[in-house]
């Protein structure tokens, strides 16, 4: 396994003692968090956790309560995503974030359309987007269709390939592969891969332990709204990181691995 | 760097929150027991914009200071009834509006509605000499049917309810003219029931008190039931100290105002039915399944359809409570006025019904909003109006101010919702 | 009905020529009774009784000079040989009036005046005020009262011929000694504004109020309800205007002072007469001259109590039996009608 | 059962597919190639509904026909002419309307300010001396300043656009009737070059043909290029046959009205100005970075913000648009009338500029319409308004008919688009 | 392992020939498919592959261009979800179709709600409703915002629950677990489990395999709007469905492993 070690300088993006509430609930409270370029970032933790609110902290969606950011080693504080985009920071929402009205090569550039002359180059954007779309073995009939009418696997690839447009030095990916199929999902773990070779910072939040151990180098677990620890894939395993993000050592990912082989045992 | 520390935070013990109530034992919620408790969160909401409709009560408030200090006449007794009895026929239509509102729909029509209906009570009632009862159902059995038409249309053709309502518009206007014919005016007796009950029914002061009082005994004793069930079903429960607070607060709030009331005729029968309605639409709103039906249409039709709801007739059943509303509103109005006219349910009808309910809070988007937006709304619209009747004023004056005025009270209520505007989802 | 009067212009061809005369009948509003019930079956039945192969086209303009302005171009395209425009706003119709002259079409100006018209018709608009406002005084003066406050209803804010109506009644009221303790242009003639206006002037102006000037019947009959609901007492008297049945009504009930009759019947007949005439290129009989229009100028009349017999009851326009319909038979018998 | 055949479908040879246009390559895709696939693709979108603009020309024509039938003078040149001289004043501010309902918001102010333009025009040209050019700029110029501040507003303080306009409707009203001040009623001469361009400009036969060949000419061209570009990119192309047919369409749904239009006056300046604008607007909405950011945030305001793009500008400008829109539509109207009043911009010009682009089929929801809703609505309600005055009818009968003409034109539009209605998602 | 054979009785549900086309694509196209009482059917497919409209389909979502159905051994059509519901269908939908503006209770009680006298009975509906979540797993903070507030994994544990309520005689879980943590995965996959001993017909999409291979008795597996195979899960790979899901034996999936496995050797 080639676990890249995370380089000494400093990081790309960095976090600190941020605090975010809503309300009644605390979503996150003083959280540390840095990435690396070069560097794959996982970010778990259980539903609920914070992981998006920290991502939308850190994409100028939400403004933090409290606490401070520094990109490139300058203080940064970014009160709009598009500030955030401007600093070179590209990110996947969950919720995807999409002009359900317009078409799949609309939502793909937007914000950063082409131009032939005083008109939209929508014939360059059309070719970009199915080659951007090949790429991730996305199986979309048609870029011309609104994205309404897409299949939740779809729209997630079409989310995914607009952080390929612009030259982003942190890209944050929150659940890419939630809803992608086998193939879309290799792809995107293959792209995430390749991101990190390009020197880009990755921050990948994840479910799927087996995906994050494959392309992460460090694990960053939250646990309702605080840090839980923070691994090095490379000497660590699974469980340890399931026992962090659960709080627990034994859990339900373990009662039913067991319940499970003692049945096998059985039959 | 790569030495971090693997140390799960050490698992709370069950016990520490096995003793909370189920609704409270997630560790992420900031404490709110007690009064201190209570306090704390209303700090909060405060900072973070959550206010319900206390905006808009502030703006009313900043509203009537401004005229009082114009002309001392405007908070007297005698001219707070005549607001009492000013918002009572247009709040009772901008209360069918806040149901199209909560689903997401529009109903431009009311004032005709409005207007036939009074049409054809004039007519009916002095014109044919039907019976007084006779007549309000004729009228009030029309909107219905306007209702369903509407609901209808909708539902079949999918035609937008904006256009649907503008045909309406015009075309029981046209109705409405027809319906008066040539006399076009049309006195309604003053010793009639219909204009006694709207122009000189009040009710006597202790039977008035006697209403606040069942009011804030109803409140109370519901939200104590409520309490005792949960208490037994193992959620938190409202401190009973909070409770008692909030219901002599509810006391004062009523006790007041009727008390400056009875200072001059006291309260009226015509507002009572229109505040017994808002209660009652609120009840129906927020607890029954078809209240729940119609705010989950408003924000989510396809998840509506997809839960089994049968949004077909939820769509028919709002229109028709819409326009049966709009028609007693117009009974009212005509009774009020004593008359039915051409012009009854013209003018700004409409567009102050559908201003009221939006200035109240409720959403045009749908499946936000609450019965008494008709009431706070009404009563921020006719504050203006009459406290500018009050005023010696030009015309253009007239308008500016208006338009000035209403735009602070909106202002006043979305700058204390502005911390809200950066909302996103998951 | 009125409505149903209205003959087929389907069956005419788009030519002018001949005989079978168009003659155009633009009317400015729906909102006050006069214009349907009285001006249209009136003229239309002048018209049928001098020319009888002569077709009327119709337009009612909702009080909206834009579309005045698109009926009256229809009518041009049915190929109207004289317009008789009772304009929603006289001065504007100006436009109307030229583009109609252009092309060889003569106007007359019915009801508001119009410059450089053909032929003039009216009841004038400022005298209405006037009349409102010099029988109101009296009313008050013959009560025993020489000053005191007086509050004025007036038209909507956007129809010009309101301006008119305030006009007149200023000069009459500015000189009589009573003070104009406020006023208010009332939004689209509303009754209901009117009302609400009148109960907080109940409030403002207390116990000095001796008079209120209601522009026409429909504010007044806002203004009455408001003063009854109040628990003024005595009613002070309130003016009206154009004579609908239910303010005849309220005068024999003694609720209202007063209401303007013009007696649409002259009007409508001389209209027609001249439309006839112009339609035919001959030059109408005229009394006056104004401002270098041939006009004929009629007078409006006050209707009071003592006055309905002689006037509504007799030019027939409504039938005793309407009048004194329900609740208002007593207050007829004593008024004398039966 | 259990001896299913684990036969995954043989690989589609990667050839057969490379050989199609990029955008072709999907299996799943009905083929659509030719003039026959045009024809199978038109059929299809028939069926299921999908037709665009095609119903309301429908709705157009089955109005057309029966006022034709009622009067023989409605199809005349003449009142064609008319038709398209009352269209252009209203059509300007509706043209507005649609960009604010692209936003997703509202403007009910546009009747008012396009009376404030009439009222500013006038006085200073008229009663100030001011010269035409300064005038109209004065008035466009406050249209402006007017969006501006709706912007402002809404983009600070998050009031619903519904009110800030409700505000603004009462208060340019006032400030309308105060610039006409004690006149209240101003003429424009008729010499004067507003009026002229107005009532009596019209293009000359052979100009009015140059423009449909120029017209039709950069349509061809356009497509042509485009198809080269797209051949170039590897992506499917038109037919040329196809482009021919339409090319050839266009020239007949251009060249038929102005033939008609020319046995009269011809084309006005004033319609010619209108249609440019919708031409011209329709243009920035498809294909520029700005109409499609309006688009975005109309469809989804919280996905355009995280885009990056500057939602709170492009809000602004287009209230600006808007209400420049509307003064300008405000100044055509005056022009016509050759007069500017107290009622300039009233009764129901906000309405029927509301209603032209919502039965155009600009959603009032946002995200989802074209400027040319502006053009086709307008066509159905002054031809409904235009056709009623050939007719001679009563006020009553005459609203209840606009009523239901209005509902039977969206009816016959709705009926086509049902099948849309049962749409999900993912 | 205990692979339940189907029985050989009739199928609940069982559809054939289904075909469903929306403007140009045709999404569905003949397709075959049945599920028995006690029976965890796997429906998989690349993304797009119709999957999402066959269950929208069986739902009442979207009515069917061609093919028919029947449930308990009677023809049935459906024409809206209300029938599908009487039927006896409940549906996890991969959009959860929840109602953003009302809270947790609200939405999970939907259309069927608890009544005392002649109001709602929200005491026990609030009650219910932490007992259904706690079932889940689910760390959701207060049951009384508006679901809209939610994290993806909460609002999907919200949908799920939804199908604990009433009496299904078949629940369609589309993509249940894409958005859920660890625990509450394992959670779900016990819930499917027990919803099969109750001897209810399960539904279940899923692009991870392991738990497809976990839960399921048979795989349907779908490519590009077509029937394309059928296995049962006690004699068949993953590699054979992800070849089946794909159209083909070397893909990104098994290259990626390929290489990943060449570059372990390597290093
Ligand atoms: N806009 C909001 N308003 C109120 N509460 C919110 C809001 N956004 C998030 N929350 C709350 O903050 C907490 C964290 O949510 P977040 O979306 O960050 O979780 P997450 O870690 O991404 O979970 P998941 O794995 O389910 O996506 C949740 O309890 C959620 O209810
Ligand atoms: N409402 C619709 N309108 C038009 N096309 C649609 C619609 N719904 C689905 N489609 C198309 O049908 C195809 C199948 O979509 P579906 O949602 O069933 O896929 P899926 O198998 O669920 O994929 P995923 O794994 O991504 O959820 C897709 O190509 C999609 O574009
Ligand atoms: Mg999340
Ligand atoms: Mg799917």
């Amino acid at each position: 396994m080639t676990a890249t070690l995370s380089p000494a300088t400093t990081a790309v993006l960095s976090l600190s003692g941020v605090s975010k509430r809503f309300g009644a609930v605390q979503a996150l409270k003083d959280i540390d968090f840095d990435v690396h370029a070069g560097e794959v970032v996982a970010l778990v933790g259980d539903n609920g956790a914070g992981k998006s609110t920290l991502v939308k902290t850190i994409a100028g969606v939400y403004m933090p309560d409290e606490g401070s950011m520094t990109f490139d080693g300058r203080p940064a504080s970014v009160s709009s995503p598009a500030e955030a985009q401007e600093l070179g920071i590209a990110t996947v929402f969950q919720d995807l974030a999409l002009c359900d009205n317009l078409d799949v090569v609309a939502n793909l550039f937007l914000g950063r359309e082409l131009y032939t002359g005083r008109a939209l180059d929508e014939v360059t954007m059309e070719q970009e987007s199915w080659r951007l779309l090949r790429q991730l073995s996305a199986k979309i009939p048609s870029v011309r269709i609104p994205v309404a009418s897409l299949s939740g696997g779809q729209r997630q690839t079409v989310a995914i390939a607009r952080s390929l447009l612009g030259e982003p030095k942190v890209v944050m990916l929150d659940e890419p592969t939630a809803a992608l199929g086998v193939a879309q999902t290799a792809e995107v773990l293959n792209l995430v891969e390749r991101l990190r070779e390009n020197g880009l910072g990755v921050i990948l939040i994840s479910h799927n332990m087996s995906d994050v151990m494959a392309v992460a180098d460090r694990v960053n677990v939250l646990r309702l709204g605080r840090n839980n620890g923070v691994f090095t894939v490379s000497q660590t395993s699974s469980q340890e990181i399931i026992a962090a993000i659960t709080g627990a050592t034994t859990n339900a990912v373990s009662q039913r691995a067991a319940r499970r082989e003692s049945q096998e045992e059985q039959s | 760097m790569s030495a971090s520390t693997p140390t799960p935070e050490a698992q709370a013990p069950a016990d520490a929150t096995a003793a909370l109530p189920a609704d409270l034992q997630d560790e992420r919620l900031i404490a709110s027991q007690g009064i201190g408790g209570f306090v704390r969160v209303f700090l909060s909401r405060l900072r973070s914009g959550d206010l319900g409709s206390l905006p808009v009560v502030v703006g009313l408030i900043v509203i009537w200071g401004a005229f009082q200090m114009q002309n001392s006449a405007f908070l007297s007794s005698r001219n707070l009834v005549n607001l009492t009895q000013q918002s009572a026929a247009t709040g009772t239509i901008a209360l069918g509006i806040v149901l199209v509102l909560l689903l997401g729909e529009i109903d431009l029509s009311v004032g005709s509605i409005s207007g036939l209906s009074a049409a054809i009570l004039a007519v009916g009632f002095v014109g044919h000499g039907w019976s007084l009862p006779l007549a309000i159902l004729a009228a009030i059995a029309s909107g219905a049917v306007i209702g369903a038409v509407y609901g209808l249309l909708y539902t079949r053709f999918g035609v937008p309810s904006f256009v649907i309502t503008l045909a309406g518009l015009l075309g029981f206007l046209g109705l409405q003219l027809k319906v008066l014919g040539q006399e076009g005016s049309i006195n309604i007796p003053f010793d009639s029931g219909l204009v006694k009950f709207a122009q000189a029914s009040f009710l006597s002061d202790v039977a008035a008190y006697v209403v606040v009082v069942a009011a804030v005994a109803v409140y109370a004793a519901t939200r104590l039931r409520s309490n005792q069930r949960r208490a037994a079903a193992g959620l938190s429960t409202t401190p009973v100290v909070t409770l008692a607070v909030r219901a002599a607060a509810l006391l004062l709030l009523l006790a007041i105002p009727v008390y400056i009331l009875n200072r001059d005729r006291g309260v009226s029968y015509m507002f009572l039915l229109f505040v017994a309605l808002v209660v009652v639409f609120d009840f129906v709103i927020r607890r029954t399944r078809w209240g729940r039906s119609v705010l989950a249409i408003g924000g989510n039709v396809e998840a509506a359809r997809r839960a089994g709801i049968n949004v077909r007739a939820v769509y028919v059943s709002v229109f028709v409570f819409c326009s049966s509303l709009a028609a007693l509103g117009g009974l009212l109005a005509a009774g009020r006025l004593a008359a039915a006219n051409q012009s009854s349910g013209g003018g700004d009808v409409n567009l102050n019904a559908i201003a009221a309910a939006v200035i109240g809070g409720t959403s045009l988007f749908g499946g936000r909003g609450t019965a008494y937006s008709a009431l706070l709304g009404i009563l921020v619209i006719q504050s203006i109006s009459n406290g500018l009747s009050l005023v010696n004023l030009g015309s253009p004056e007239r308008y500016m101010i208006t338009g000035g005025v209403l735009l602070l009270a909106v202002i006043i209520d979305s700058l204390s919702r502005r911390s809200r505007a950066s909302h996103g989802r998951a | 009905g009125g409505s149903g009067s209205s003959s087929d212009s389907s069956s005419s061809s788009g030519g002018g020529g001949g005989s079978a005369k168009k003659i155009a009948l633009l009317l400015p509003e729906s909102k006050t009774t006069r214009y349907e019930t009285f001006d249209r079956p009136l003229f239309q039945a002048a018209v049928k009784k001098d020319c009888a192969s002569c077709t009327i086209i119709y337009s009612n303009a909702d009080q909206d000079a834009s579309k005045q302005q698109q009926q009256a171009e229809a009518a041009l395209t049915q190929g109207a040989n004289v317009l008789v425009l009772d304009p929603v706003d006289g001065k504007a119709a100006a436009a109307i009036a030229a583009s109609a002259k252009s092309q060889g079409v003569p106007v007359i100006a019915y009801d508001r005046f119009i410059a450089g018209v053909d032929y003039y018709v009216s009841f004038d608009n400022e005298t209405v005020g006037k009349i409102q406002a010099q029988t109101l005084v009296d009313i008050i003066k013959k009560g025993g009262k020489t000053s005191g406050d007086i509050v004025m209803i007036n038209g909507s804010p956007t129809d010009p011929n309101a301006a008119s109506f305030k006009k007149g009644a200023h000069s009459v009221i500015d000189s009589s000694g009573f003070k104009v303790a406020a006023e208010y242009d009332t939004p689209d003639w509303s009754p209901d504004k009117a009302q609400a206006w009148m109960e907080g002037q109940i409030s403002a102006v207390k116990g000095n109020l001796v008079g209120v000037y209601a522009a026409n019947d429909g504010t007044g009959g806002g203004a009455i309800a408001a003063l009854k609901a109040g628990g003024v007492k005595p009613l002070p008297p309130v003016t009206g205007q154009d004579s609908e049945l239910a303010a005849i009504q309220r005068i024999l009930a003694g609720d209202q002072a007063m209401t303007i009759y013009k007696p649409v019947p002259p009007e409508a007949e001389a209209a027609a007469k001249a439309a006839i005439a112009l339609a035919n290129k001959q030059k109408p009989a005229s009394t006056k001259d104004v401002e270098g229009v041939p006009s004929t100028i009629l007078d409006p009349i006050a209707v009071t109590k003592d006055t309905v017999k002689d006037t509504i009851v007799k030019d027939n326009v409504y039938k005793v039996a309407d009048i004194c319909a329900g609740s208002f038979a007593a207050a007829c018998t004593a008024a004398g009608l039966s």
